[in-house]
């Protein structure tokens, strides 16, 4: 459903020489698969994401082929690339703190994009977003569609992240670090929801995150990145319990005791 | 090209505003006539006259005489008068049939108030000083009106015909300021203070009514916005142009009446007459003759104007040309100051209005005092608050310059106090002879010696009498040419057909 | 309920420095020489008219007495009687407020009208021609004296291509089409220099929130660009123009005194200046508090509108 | 090394200009400032002099030259007399805190109520029209203002942990203030300096404007604009030169400000 082909994104900069932060990274997706992107920060896993979104900085230059089903997102037209998002792809973001317009009641802003893009009355348009905030399990959603973002913890937050991005109902769905400003027990919740998400409405899922805890939870393939290219790039499973790379294997040396144990159970 | 994108720019913004406007929007009896400074109340016989007097005096108020457009003493509210033999008694015989704007009739009882309030003890009137001789006012019958002298007072008349003393009744007496009530053949519509005062004609007048049916007195301080405001068309007389250096466009504009009249102003450095090194008369001539007065009046007036060489300006009818008594001559200035014991000039304070003649002849002067060795250190006085405080009433300056615009008013030199600290006793004999001469020819002479004993001993530098810059529209007929008395006299301005 | 003990904290202190500033501007224009009677009266009046004047006027009577006389007046709402022009002082404020109001009201739409797109442009075009010219506008734009831009329209649109008056103001009565003309050029000249602050302000917020997160999620809900810009950029930009345009009151205020001035404008600034010249004490007095108040007035206001415009101010509840 | 903003280089040129104009005037200029000179009165630019004459006829170039001493003497004296009592006792308040603090902040809040045009007139009927006048109307406006920035950095500086190692050496507020505080804030009030001087010219500008400014025969640009508006149709030259010194020596003094703060604070000048 996805491909990306040798996908490389350049930054100008203002008295300086260029700088190449992806340096031809490919990968393919499949519908309703998961597939994780792991590497510390700065790797280049969020400008993957934003290059697949299109919304890439303007002193950016992407080169390669970004393919949803067929078409090359890279040469859609700025209206072409507005129908993809949203509707095509959604995605969440890792700071829920500040994702959120914080002018604007949390109601609005799901339905917001259901007004704009699919013309649905003010009406119809609450009534649609208090099924989302429903359905990613916010309690006294009907009381709560009102609040501002500032009322919310950051795990109701996310979880209005998540509900903004389905509002469209996208085939795909990218989630940029999604619990790494949560606490440890509000994750589980996110990562639950999503994994939800990905079983009951067939999405396809790109979880980006440095914690190969999380990566391993729910992605099905792993795409392991450091400073702007592919490390390795297989099911998580392979990854993990052998990991064809020095690289990878710090980033599974570096995790907690605990969690590094978890796996080794979830692997068992 | 140019002229004609201007023709279109000019016309276009108008041709919107002309269809928004209610038609007759300009009547044909309306003349708005411009003035610089703002009057504080409407009243002329409270507090400043000069500006009162210049939007009310006589269009709303009027006196038992007046003062024409050539400075001769008519008849007005009195119809006429005799002074007894010892030049003591003054007996008017009022006009009848005379009311106010609010009806009350005018008659012996109103004059006596009016002229009591003038010179009671709680007076506030500015020109009190001129009427103190008055000892007793008595109304034997409503039509005579009896005035008992303490002392000969030969200008008596004349001051009666000034704003100072007109007529007021006593039920608006108190409100004359903000509501004025007079009996002149305009009644106020509107004071819109800070922009203008508006009067219409009253139909109660007891005399010809104006030709005008509305008149209406700008206040536009700033001499480029009186220039403009006559230049497309808002106002139609500036009877003082204050930028002469505008006044040449507007002869050369056949749309404009232009008239170069005399003023009653006079433009003087006075000198602190106590403190040296100004009590050495030597040092006061010798700055006189530093002066070249043309040239200033060149640069300050672009000409218009007269040098004098006394306190009297060619307006009044007692002027005499003293100007040839210290004329401009630097090396013999150097030579008197030498002699006067300051060989290498000195320094001095000249204390200077923050108004623009003010500071501009001072600037000229100061650069006049150089070429004698003498430095004058300006320093701005803000006016009038600061400047009534620390020259007037504390005499604390060394040299100021300012302009007297009170007619006849050569008298200052006697009083003491006054800011000058001049104290001549041959002066004070000139002007006690102009009080007591019982004829013309006396009172004129006495005046002539007194301007002359002035020129001479120059407590103050006299420099030149303002010219009165008249332009208006030139379709109108009536206007006054002169200022014997500063005033806007509208009652016989007409358009002509 | 937080925030109403906030502003109400807020009045109290501001009703502090009011009380403070009455006094200041009191003593220093008692100190100030120049006595109002004796310039009422000008330079013919003899001592004891100058002092029966005093009398009439209660100018004999003890410093504190005056200013607890004042005092007592204002929180009755009783401001006085002009020395000079013998009415009340509030109806002369009131009638040049009929002026200075519409004036510095226009200068502030025109300077928000043209600084808001200006500046939001130039951010969203970084670099651009767009860009420039609004960072030359604004760093001109704060240079250049507004008396002296007064100065230059009289001499260009006045003289120069004959619309609208060079000074002067025909009133309301005389319609609303000739007053408002002849604010038109004292409003650009006061609003340039507004703009040009406002311009540069707007810019750096329109950056500055264009970069957050919350936009990101805006765009990628498949909104445009432009529809981001106006629903979620802007309003969030507006606190800091807000803020500024409350600071930007006082300079305002100066900048009325001086423009009314170049355009013989019957304004309060002109008010101010004159009844100063001529020491209308009591105009004086209550003039400058006024501003003193509006000032305070206004960043109170602007308090109020920053809890309307930011939620995360309002407390919840 | 960063690389030096092009808005520096551009004030810092437009500053020398005029300082070097108004210290070139104490010792040339053209013609004498104060010398009148009657015949060419009002003439325009190249008919008397290169920008012509004024209303009696002095070089009007060679005024503002002069006029550029008056203007940046008045408005560099105001702005450090203003900043330097404004950054100490906004550095006072960081450090004493508590009540003291909020004295000098009302006491600003005090200040900042009059519009600096009016105060600037009130302390003129006080003290009369004159250079004095100027300077300390214009100078007590900058007190709010440097008090407000310099109490905001030092309160920055105070909550860092070398300034918390100081107080443990056993070093008073003063000393701290002094030797700690003061040279982590400089950066700021400077670029501060040079943009509140700016606006101090056109403060005196406007003062002069109105009539408060100093007396003649210095020359003074606002009181030149005020004159020249009496000759605006027949002499339009007299109202040009003036406004464009103003204009110029407030961009340029604005423009080194902003440079130096892009130098010095990276974070801004990438936003700007």
């Amino acid at each position: 459903m996805l491909a990306v082909e040798s996908l490389r994104v350049t930054f100008r900069r203002d008295r300086a020489p260029p700088v190449e932060v992806l340096r031809g990274v490919s990968l393919t997706l499949e519908r309703g698969a998961t597939l994780g992107i792991v590497g510390e920060s700065g790797s280049g896993k969020s400008v993957l994401a934003l290059s697949v979104i299109g919304l890439l900085p303007r002193n950016a230059r992407a080169e390669g082929r970004v393919l949803l089903d067929g078409t090359d997102l890279l040469t859609l037209s700025e209206r072409g690339m507005r129908d993809v998002r949203g509707r095509r792809i959604g995605m969440i973001f890792q700071e829920p703190m500040t994702a959120l317009n914080p002018a604007m009641r949390v109601g609005v802003q799901i339905a917001e994009g259901l007004r704009v893009r699919r013309g649905l009355s003010r009406g119809n348009a609450r009534t649609e977003a208090l099924r989302l905030l429903d359905r990613v399990q916010i309690p006294q959603a009907g009381r709560r569609i009102d609040s501002y973002p500032h009322e919310m913890s950051g795990g109701e937050r996310q979880r209005v992240g998540i509900a903004i991005a389905l509002a469209l109902e996208p085939d795909l769905l990218i989630a940029d670090e999604p619990t790494t400003a949560l606490d440890v027990t509000v994750q589980a919740g996110i990562l639950d929801i999503l994994g939800d998400l990905v079983a009951d409405l067939g999405l396809s899922l790109i979880l980006i995150s440095h914690d190969l805890g999380v990566i391993a939870r729910l992605a099905d393939r792993t795409l392991v990145m450091h400073r702007g290219a592919e490390i390795e790039q297989d099911a998580t499973e392979r990854v993990l319990r052998r990991p064809g790379h020095d690289y990878t294997r710090t980033l599974i040396d570096a995790m907690p005791r605990r969690a590094r144990a978890t796996l080794e159970a979830g692997r068992a | 090209m140019f002229a004609r994108f201007r023709h279109f720019a000019r016309t276009l913004p108008q041709a919107a505003l002309l269809a928004a406007l209610p038609v007759a929007a300009i009547a044909a009896g309306e003349v708005d006539f411009v003035q610089s400074v703002e009057p504080a109340g409407l009243d002329p016989t409270v507090s400043s006259p000069v500006a009162a007097g210049q939007v009310t005096w006589q269009n709303l108020f009027e006196g038992l005489v007046a003062i024409d457009r050539d400075g001769r003493i008519v008849p007005q509210l009195a119809t006429d008068w005799t002074i007894s033999e010892d030049r003591l008694t003054y007996t008017f015989n009022l006009r009848p049939d005379v009311t106010f704007h609010n009806g009350t009739p005018f008659d012996s009882g109103t004059a006596k108030f009016s002229i009591e309030r003038i010179v009671a003890d709680d007076s506030t009137n500015g020109q009190k000083a001129l009427y103190t001789d008055i000892a007793a006012v008595e109304a034997p019958d409503p039509q005579t009106l009896v005035l008992t002298l303490s002392r000969p007072s030969s200008d008596l008349l004349y001051w009666l015909g000034f704003p100072a003393a007109v007529m007021v009744e006593e039920g608006s007496a108190d409100t004359n300021g903000t509501d004025p009530v007079g009996t002149g053949p305009f009644k106020l519509d509107e004071w819109r203070k800070g922009d203008r005062v508006i009067m219409s004609a009253w139909d109660g007048y007891w005399g010809d009514p104006a030709p005008l049916d509305t008149i209406t007195a700008r206040f536009i301080a700033d001499p480029q916005a009186q220039a403009a405001a006559l230049q497309s068309g808002q106002v139609d007389i500036a009877s003082e142009l204050g930028a002469p250096e505008l006044f040449a466009q507007f002869a050369e504009d056949p749309k404009f009446a232009t008239n170069v009249g005399t003023g009653e102003m006079e433009v003087v450095a006075g000198m602190n007459n106590a403190r040296a090194p100004f009590d050495n008369v030597r040092v006061r001539r010798a700055l006189m003759m530093a002066i070249d007065r043309d040239a200033l009046i060149q640069a300050v007036k672009s000409g218009y104007g007269t040098p004098i060489g006394s306190h009297f300006s060619p307006a009044s009818p007692y002027y005499t040309d003293l100007t040839g008594e210290y004329p401009y001559d630097p090396e013999a200035a150097r030579a008197l100051l030498a002699e006067a014991g300051y060989p290498n000039g000195f320094e001095f304070t000249f204390k200077v209005p923050n108004r623009t003649y003010a500071q501009r002849s001072a600037e000229i002067l100061q650069a006049f005092f150089q070429q004698i060795g003498v430095t004058a250190n300006i320093v701005s006085s803000d006016f009038p608050a600061a400047w009534i405080q620390e020259v007037f009433t504390d005499t604390d300056y060394d040299m100021t310059i300012i302009g007297h615009a009170e007619p006849l008013d050569i008298g200052i030199y006697a009083r003491d106090p006054y800011y000058f600290n001049y104290d001549s006793d041959a002066f004070d004999a000139a002007m006690q002879d102009v009080a007591t001469a019982t004829d013309e020819a006396a009172r004129k002479a006495a005046y002539i010696r007194a301007q002359e004993i002035l020129a001479d001993d120059l407590p103050a530098l006299f420099l030149y009498s303002d010219p009165k810059l008249g332009v208006w529209d030139a379709g109108l007929e009536g206007v006054w040419p002169d200022g014997p008395v500063p005033a806007n006299d509208m009652t016989e301005v007409r358009w002509s057909e | 309920m937080r925030k109403l003990r906030y502003l109400g904290r807020r009045l109290a202190g501001l009703l502090g420095i009011l009380g403070i500033a009455s006094l200041a501007i009191f003593l220093l224009i008692e100190a100030a020489p120049g006595d109002p009677a004796q310039i009422m009266l000008g330079t013919g009046a003899q001592p004891d008219t100058v002092a029966a004047l005093r009398a009439e006027l209660g100018l004999d009577r003890p410093l504190p007495l005056r200013y607890l006389a004042w005092l007592g007046g204002v929180f009755t709402g009783d401001l006085g009687m002009s020395y000079t022009y013998g009415t009340p002082v509030a109806e002369l404020i009131g009638q040049r407020l009929v002026v200075t109001l519409p004036l510095t009201a226009m200068a502030t739409l025109l300077a928000v009208a043209v600084a808001l797109p200006l500046g939001v442009m130039a951010a969203q075009n970084p670099n651009r021609i767009v860009d420039s010219l609004a960072t030359a506008f604004s760093q001109i734009g704060i240079a250049v004296p507004n008396f002296w831009i007064g100065l230059l329209l009289i001499l260009g649109v006045s003289l120069g291509l004959g619309w609208f008056p060079t000074g002067g103001f025909p009133g309301w009565r005389a319609g609303a089409l000739p007053a408002l003309s002849a604010l038109v050029l004292p409003a650009i000249a006061l609003a340039i220099p507004q703009a040009a602050v406002l311009t540069r302000v707007t810019r750096a917020a329109v950056i500055e929130v264009s970069n957050e997160d919350f936009i990101r999620t805006a765009r990628a809900k498949g909104l445009s660009r432009r529809r981001a810009l106006w629903r979620h950029t802007v309003p969030n930009a507006l606190l800091p123009v807000v803020t500024m345009l409350g600071l930007q009151i006082p300079f305002l205020i100066s900048g009325a005194v001086l423009v009314e001035n170049v355009f013989t404008l019957p304004g309060i600034g002109t008010l101010a200046y004159q009844a100063l010249s001529q020491r209308d004490l009591i105009v004086v007095q209550n003039v400058v508090l006024f501003f003193a108040v509006i000032v305070l007035g206004v960043n109170l206001l602007v308090d109020a509108l920053y809890i309307l415009l930011d939620p995360r101010l309002r407390g919840s509840g | 090394m960063r690389r030096v903003p092009a808005t520096l280089w551009i004030g810092a040129a437009l500053s020398l200009l005029f300082v070097g104009a108004a210290l070139l005037s104490r010792v040339w200029t053209p013609a004498d400032p104060t010398g009148m000179n009657i015949a060419a009165r009002l003439k325009g630019p190249g008919e008397a002099g290169l920008l012509g004459a004024d209303q009696i006829g002095r070089d009007v170039l060679s005024i503002v030259m002069a006029g550029a001493w008056t203007s940046l003497g008045i408005a560099l004296t105001a702005t450090a007399i203003g900043g330097a009592v404004g950054t100490a006792t906004g550095m006072a308040a960081a450090a004493g805190r508590g009540g003291f603090e909020r004295a000098v902040m009302a006491a600003n809040g005090v200040l900042f109520a009059f519009p600096p045009i009016l105060s600037a007139i009130l302390l003129g009927a006080l003290l009369g029209p004159g250079a004095g006048t100027a300077i300390l109307a214009i100078g007590l406006f900058m007190v709010p203002v440097f008090a407000r920035i310099a109490r905001g950095a030092a309160l920055q500086v105070w909550s860092r942990d070398f300034i918390k190692a100081a107080r443990m050496a056993g070093k008073g507020p003063v000393r701290i203030s002094i030797e700690h505080v003061l040279p982590n804030i400089s950066a700021q009030i400077i670029v501060q300096f040079a943009i509140q001087t700016g606006l101090a010219i056109l403060a005196e500008a406007g003062l002069s404007f109105l009539g408060m400014g100093v007396a003649p025969p210095n020359p003074s640009w606002g009181r030149m604009l005020s004159e020249a508006q009496t000759y605006l149709s027949s002499a339009p030259h007299l109202v040009l030169a003036p406004g464009l010194a103003i204009a110029g020596a407030v961009l340029g003094l604005n423009l080194l400000g902003d440079g130096l703060r892009d130098l010095t604070d990276p974070r801004r000048g990438q936003a700007a």
